[in-house]
């Protein structure tokens, strides 16, 4: 077994068994934790696939990022996990069943009788000047700029968005409203009146 | 003078538009809506007698044609036209749909304008289905016309008016999508819908098998024939009298006429191959429901039993001539059970539009159908139980009466092809006295049952008058029958001629 | 001339009719006066002119009138008309038929003069029930007439059901009685099953001989004799024997044959007048003029004959006996009624056609004779109808007294007397005819003779001689029970008229014709016979006029039993008034028997009235309601109800129902492609 | 030697893992959210691979879009999840029926 084979099948295993991990834990921080586990190994696993920029911008932008806002809105919201847990071990069976009968399908499908090296030789690995992220670049900005564009602008959109669904005024909070004190007028604020003196007793 | 009005058209669209007219007038003014609708009901009632008075009883090829088309794509034509067979029949629904509306004067205190509309769009439609040349303007009328009934039970019916009207909807309409997709398999084959078209269109056995089949399961539902009569008596006992007498006096008919214009003339050898089912089924309608009537404690049910049973002699009429022509070697006689079926349904529109609005006579004083709450009518209505009486023995089939006409011929013909057919058929002789008598009996005889009967009301003279006009005509046909069987000669002759020949 | 007749014709079936019409629909407007006046003058007119056409056909013998009126329809090339034909049969007919409706009428008069006791107060149904009783009969007499002056099968048809529709109308007239709207239902069904018959029999003529004409029939007749029919596979009939046979089906409902018998005794709930001249003189014989009408068919089936002779004598005898226990008045001649239409039956079983027509005239006026003469001592004892509690009414009612004795004398073939020549004849017919079944026939009329003299003078004692019971008698009858006794009384002249007018051809009507009726060739072609089968003309050559048959007459068998059978009565019921219920008493099985009219009754209410019910209710219940409605229509919908249920519960809205149907969806898919790749 | 197959089939565990969380968490929004990015990666992961082996860099280009998509995905999923608890103290995916006749 050479050494990438071992890091391959060593790899894979925390994967699976990280993935396994996200969906059994109680505890929903555990699981967000799990997930940044099974990111990293994804990531070293596509390095084995000399996709060197993908794995280094899946650490930055979905351990960095998305988990992290995963763990601030799990720990923002006071979870009750009980409820939500019920009828768990009722369904595991059946969802180990389907998902070893899916595993076992899509082997066949994607296994060695098709996907082997016979099939598929291992590419010659390229040599130390190829810049993965260079490749990338010239592509995306080439072919795929339009692609490109419209991935930003999805992104400014969720921004957008993001912020639209969760902004809100509460009530009670005390702002100040500048228009509405630039636009007063005298009237609005003095009220002048006329009354007989009255006398004292 | 009439010879040149598109009378066909006038006698469908009078109404209708007459119909729509009573319904807009109807929000202001309850009274000038039905003033309105007696004129437009009169009015068409006048312009179909020139359908009779102008017919050529010489020929059998259709009369008082239009034509115009309709929808070219698909050559789909605004085709009428009458003949012996449906002319009678048209004049029959004018006829009905006036005594309808006038029957319905009093009587109906809820949207009596909307009533009215009903029927008089319902006898346009009807008027329609009999009328049309084209097979898709058919299926057109034909479909539309469940609309207005469908209201007309929905509305103004009696307490399970939703069952019975989802019951009487779906069963006709199931018959009649088959019906739809033969006309189109035709179509699809000749390139035509004319129905004078899809007659001299040849066709292989196991095709017109089908087609007949098609066909069967829509005319037997409205016919209806045994075993998918189950509608009929729950639409007639919910339905409110006007709905009754439609139904059984004209709705029925539609059916036995669907068989004449369409299977046995495109179908005459699957007619042949499957006349033993429709001889069955028929027989088995006169003896079946004959006893099943007999055992009826609703005046309306049992009515309703009735019609279907007479109904089977319309079936087994029609159905009879190619076992003539096997046990006797000549289609002769073969008319004779066309022209007998067709005088059935003409009379049995009258009389058992005459049992109903007898039967509503009675429920409008008493408001129950249950013939245990009644006894000894004829103390505190002699007239009403004069017409009763009447029209029971014109039901049961007494000579004299339009009723004997039609199962005297077909009897007769029967004869011709099998004893046992006859044997089976005369029968209603005794059944159908049985078990209208025995209601005559506890309803019109006997001591006064209850304080209620003792203060019914006799006859008024609106409904003095619709009995009597109905008893007229009963009599007139039974006593001289002859001015109908003129009409119809010649084109059953030449039905029967066409059945003889074969298709294939 | 003949133009004329042909009017004359038409003025006989439309008078009567008009006089209905105008009682039964304007009796209000014309009174009771009105009404009979316009129907006896309707019917006065309708005879009368019946005796025109009367003295045309016989007297003058200028031949039969045929016409066609109007053509009813034309269908597949077959004319059905309505048209007359007044030959020998039909003319006598239409005489006896007419007059005695006359007299009715004039009787009626007198009978419903009271008639608004019978209804309930205020009853509308009552308020003119005078007027209509008139149009009721008028209407009878216009459908007899249709019936026997019809010259085709169609209009026979149309006449036949049109007696029963009245007769139907009049058992019922008082129509708050349960027993008399029973009786007429039971009556109309009855008749409506020999009317099956009937019709079967006419629909197989038109097969076989392609018109309903009479007389085209008849010509054609011989030609079709040797043909057959196979009415299930494997026999084969005579095609003549079926048409006979049905035909006679429908003569058996008419004239009340076993064992359709049963509607006649019940139809004595009509008004008295009814039960003399619709139910005793003139409708029941229908059939009887029927298969007279018909010989030509019914000489060429020698089955036929053989059924109608044993049927024919089954009924004389047996209905007979059951006369003998009756205790209501009416009842003993119903029963009697019955008895003699078994000897007319038997008469033509024995092809003796003019033997049983004649019988069918004479017992027309000594039947309605009695009749009127029953209705007459019901009146004179105020509706009363039991003979248990009459008794001695000779000294009160003379005239009924001796008329009804004429007719009794009559009945039981007195020599002299009108029913002698006619039933004399039928016997001595009997006795010559060589069918199978003649035998057993001969011997049951010469029992019959003695039984129909012992109830008939069982009837004449009770009611006429011995003790005056009705004095005794507290007849609880509703309207009456307050008052004491009546004495009873004559009736009016209405009453007694029609009585002496009936009785005297009750004794002369046999002598004067039984010459030409009974040998002679009086009804000509109307009635043919085969030689083979000619029995009248057998006896005819010992014939020696009608004072020779008389004195043969009391030296024959018939004679001695009926004298018999009247020295029986006297003896039980005036001498030893005592013993019938002692033979009662040791008879019972018998007597209860005979009670329940040997539970022909019973056996019909329970198999089949209760046996249709039954079956329409099973019908109805499994058939309908549970198979066709609740198995197939509501079950259908039931089904597709349930499948919407049960599919609803997969739109159940949570989204990982869907995401698993997905999933599993996916993963079928990929094992199809993976097993199938 | 690692042949395609096996990156293959490791995606295939992952995306049944990440299947079968999505069954049995059906109750939990957010381990819903998880399961559905562990999917994204399980298909990432393919993507990669094949473009490895056949040396085409257009499948690293869809990875590159799906990670961007998937992040608007979490962001605005984490929004409305904020949203809705704010509004029902609850993500219990079987409390939000109101659409349910």
């Amino acid at each position: 077994m050479t050494f990438e084979q071992i890091l391959f099948y060593a790899f894979a295993a925390i994967l699976v068994f990280a993935a396994g991990m996200v969906i059994t834990v109680r505890n929903a921080v555990h699981a967000a934790l799990f997930m940044v586990l099974a990111f990293f190994t994804s990531a070293a696993l596509w390095l084995l696939l000399e996709a060197e920029f993908l794995a280094i911008t899946l650490v930055l932008v979905y351990v960095g990022a998305v988990m992290v806002l995963f763990l601030f809105v799990v720990m923002m919201l006071d979870l009750n996990t009980a409820p939500m847990r019920e009828g768990f071990a009722r369904y595991l069976p059946v969802g180990i069943v389907v998902a070893l009968l899916v595993i076992a399908v899509m082997a066949m499908a994607v296994g060695q009788r098709h996907f082997g090296l016979e099939q598929m030789p291992v590419p010659v690995p390229h040599g130390a000047d190829y810049s993965n992220t260079r490749e990338l670049g010239l592509l995306l900005y080439t072919t795929y700029v339009y692609p490109f564009e419209i991935a930003a602008v999805i992104l400014l959109v969720a921004i957008v968005a993001a912020i639209a669904l969760t902004l809100r005024q509460r009530g009670g909070t005390k702002t100040q409203n500048i228009a509405e004190q630039v636009a007063v007028r005298r009237d609005d604020r003095v009220r002048l009146v006329q009354m007989d003196a009255e006398q004292r007793k | 003078m009439f010879a040149d009005l598109p009378l066909l058209s006038l006698v469908i669209w009078t109404p209708i538009i007459g119909g729509l007219l009573v319904l807009a007038a109807g929000s202001r003014n309850a009274l000038e809506a039905k003033v309105l609708a007696l004129l437009v009901a009169l009015a068409t009632f006048l312009l179909s007698l020139p359908l009779y008075s102008g017919f050529d009883t010489a020929t059998a090829a259709m009369q008082f044609t239009e034509f115009r088309p309709w929808i070219a794509t698909w050559s789909i034509n605004y085709h009428l036209g009458v003949d012996g067979i449906s002319m009678p029949l048209i004049l029959l629904t004018t006829f009905i749909t006036v005594l309808v509306v006038i029957a319905g004067w009093e009587v109906i205190q809820n949207k009596p304008a909307q009533y009215m509309a009903a029927f008089l769009i319902m006898a346009g439609l009807m008027n329609g289905v009999f009328a049309a040349l084209d097979a898709m303007l058919f299926y057109v009328f034909w479909e539309a016309m469940l609309i207005p009934m469908f209201i007309v039970i929905g509305v103004w019916g009696g307490p399970r008016r939703i069952y019975a009207t989802m019951k009487f909807f779906l069963y006709t309409f199931l018959g009649s999508v088959f019906m739809l997709v033969a006309l189109i398999w035709m179509y699809l084959q000749s390139g035509s819908f004319a129905i004078l078209d899809l007659h001299a269109m040849p066709i292989g056995l196991t095709a017109q098998i089908l087609i007949f089949l098609a066909f069967l399961l829509a005319f037997a539902v409205k016919v209806p024939m045994w075993p998918v009569h189950t509608w009929l008596p729950d639409a007639h006992v919910e339905a409110p009298t006007g709905g009754s007498v439609v139904l059984a006096a004209i709705m029925l008919k539609l059916g036995a006429y669907g068989f004449l214009r369409f299977s046995l003339p495109i179908t005459p050898d699957a007619s042949q191959q499957l006349d033993w089912l429709m001889i069955a089924l028929s027989l088995i309608a006169v003896v079946y429901i004959g006893f099943v009537a007999l055992v009826q404690q609703d005046m309306k049910k049992l009515i309703a039993y009735s019609s279907i049973s007479h109904m089977g002699f319309v079936t087994l009429g029609m159905f009879i001539a190619w076992r003539i022509a096997a046990n006797t070697g000549s289609m002769q006689g073969a008319g004779m059970g066309i022209e007998g079926a067709m005088v059935q349904m003409i009379s049995h529109g009258f009389i058992s539009g005459a049992m109903f609005l007898c039967v509503g006579v009675l429920y409008d004083r008493l408001h129950s159908r249950e013939i245990a709450d009644y006894g000894g009518v004829a103390h505190t209505m002699p007239r009403f139980a004069g017409f009763m009486v009447l029209f029971a023995m014109a039901n049961a089939g007494l000579p004299g009466t339009s009723g004997f006409v039609g199962e005297f011929m077909v009897i007769l013909a029967s004869f011709k092809a099998n004893f046992w057919f006859a044997f089976l058929a005369a029968t209603t002789l005794i059944l159908g006295a049985a078990y209208t008598l025995w209601m005559v009996r506890r309803v019109v005889y006997g001591e006064v049952a209850s304080d209620k009967v003792a203060a019914l009301k006799d006859l008024n003279g609106r409904e003095f008058l619709i009995l009597g006009v109905l008893a007229l005509v009963v009599l007139l046909f039974g006593l001289w029958p002859a001015p109908l069987l003129d009409v119809m000669r010649p084109t059953v002759e030449h039905l029967v001629q066409h059945m003889a020949v074969s298709k294939l | 001339m003949l133009d004329n007749l042909h009017n004359v014709n038409i003025a006989i079936v439309a008078a009567p009719l008009l006089g209905a019409i105008i009682a039964g629909l304007f009796g209000g407007a014309i009174g009771r006066a009105g009404a009979h006046t316009v129907t006896i003058i309707g019917v006065a007119i309708a005879f009368l002119l019946s005796l025109v056409m009367f003295n045309h056909v016989v007297i003058q013998d200028a031949g039969i009138v045929s016409h066609s009126v109007y053509t009813w329809l034309v269908s597949d090339g077959i004319t059905f008309e309505v048209g007359f034909l007044v030959d020998k049969l039909s003319v006598m007919m239409m005489v006896v038929v007419t007059f005695v409706s006359l007299m009715v009428h004039v009787y009626t008069i007198g009978y419903m003069a009271h008639d608004e006791e019978n209804w309930p107060e205020g009853s509308g149904a009552g308020k003119n029930s005078y007027q209509r009783f008139f149009s009721y009969i008028s209407l009878f007499t216009f459908s007899m007439l249709m019936l026997v002056m019809a010259n085709n099968f169609m209009q026979l048809f149309f006449g036949w059901e049109a007696v029963g529709l009245v007769s139907y109308l009049l058992i019922g007239f008082w129509l708050k009685r349960s027993s008399a709207t029973y009786a007429n239902l039971k009556a109309f069904l009855v008749n409506r099953v020999g009317d099956f018959g009937f019709l079967l029999g006419i629909a197989a003529v038109l097969m076989y001989f392609n018109t309903l004409d009479y007389a085209a029939v008849f010509n054609a007749a011989e030609l079709q004799k040797d043909l057959v029919i196979s009415l299930w596979p494997g026999t084969e009939w005579s095609v003549m024997t079926v048409i006979c046979i049905l035909l006679f089906v429908g003569a058996m409902g008419k004239s009340a044959q076993v064992p359709l018998h049963v509607w006649l005794p019940d139809s004595m709930e009509g008004p008295t007048p009814i039960s003399a001249l619709i139910h005793a003189a003139t409708m029941v014989t229908a059939g009887i003029f029927m298969v007279a009408r018909m010989s030509p068919l019914f000489e060429l089936s020698e089955t036929a004959l053989s059924f109608i002779l044993i049927i024919g004598a089954i009924t004389a005898l047996f209905m007979g006996f059951l006369g003998i226990i009756q205790n209501d008045i009416k009842r003993v001649v119903a029963y009697s009624t019955l008895s003699q239409l078994g000897y007319m039956t038997v008469a033509l079983g024995a092809s003796a056609y003019a033997a049983g027509v004649f019988h069918l005239m004479t017992h027309a006026f000594f039947k309605a004779l009695l009749f009127l003469a029953a209705g007459s001592v019901i009146i004179a004892m105020h509706h009363e109808q039991d003979m248990r509690r009459m008794g001695g009414l000779r000294k009160y009612m003379p005239i009924t007294w001796i008329t009804s004795l004429i007719g009794s004398l009559a009945l039981i073939g007195t020599p002299g007397f009108a029913g002698f020549f006619s039933k004399d004849l039928i016997i001595e017919a009997v006795h010559a005819s060589q069918l199978p079944g003649a035998g057993f026939a001969y011997f049951c009329v010469l029992a019959g003779v003695f039984v129909t003299a012992f109830y008939s003078f069982r009837m004449y004692f009770l009611v006429f001689h011995g003790k005056e019971r009705f004095r005794d008698a507290h007849h609880g009858h509703d309207a009456h029970g307050h008052h004491a006794v009546h004495e009873p009384h004559e009736t009016p002249w209405v009453v007694t008229l029609p009585l002496i007018a009936l009785a005297i051809p009750s004794v002369l009507a046999g002598g004067m014709y039984i010459t030409d009726m009974g040998f002679g060739n009086f009804f000509g072609s109307a009635i043919q016979v085969l030689p083979q089968h000619d029995v009248l003309g057998q006896l005819a050559q010992d014939y020696h006029g009608p004072w020779g048959m008389v004195l043969h007459g009391f030296l024959t068998a018939p004679f001695w039993l009926a004298l018999a059978g009247v020295v029986t009565a006297w003896l039980l019921y005036m001498k030893y008034t005592h013993v019938p219920a002692l033979i009662q008493a040791r008879l019972q099985f018998l007597h209860t028997l005979l009670e329940q009219k040997y539970y022909a009754d019973r056996f019909n209410d329970w198999f089949f009235a209760g046996g249709s019910r039954g079956i329409g209710r099973l019908l109805w219940q499994w058939g309908d309601v549970r198979l066709i409605d609740g198995l197939l229509v509501n079950g259908s919908a039931r089904t597709v109800g349930w499948l919407a249920a049960v599919v609803r519960h997969v739109q159940s809205g949570y989204l990982f129902h869907y995401a698993f149907a997905m999933i599993l969806g996916l993963l079928l898919m990929f094992a199809l492609f993976v097993i199938a790749g | 030697m690692i042949p395609l197959s096996n990156y293959l089939i490791l995606g295939a565990i992952l995306f049944c893992i990440s299947m079968a969380g999505v069954f049995i968490n059906r109750k939990n929004l957010i381990i819903l959210l998880m399961c559905v990015e562990l999917m994204l990666l399980a298909v990432n992961m393919n993507f990669i691979a094949f473009s490895h082996y056949l040396g085409d860099t257009g499948g690293q280009i869809f990875v590159f879009f799906i990670l961007t998509v998937a992040a608007a995905e979490a962001a605005i999923g984490l929004a409305i999840l904020v949203v809705l608890f704010r509004n029902r103290r609850s993500i219990n995916v079987a409390d939000l029926d109101s659409l349910k006749g």
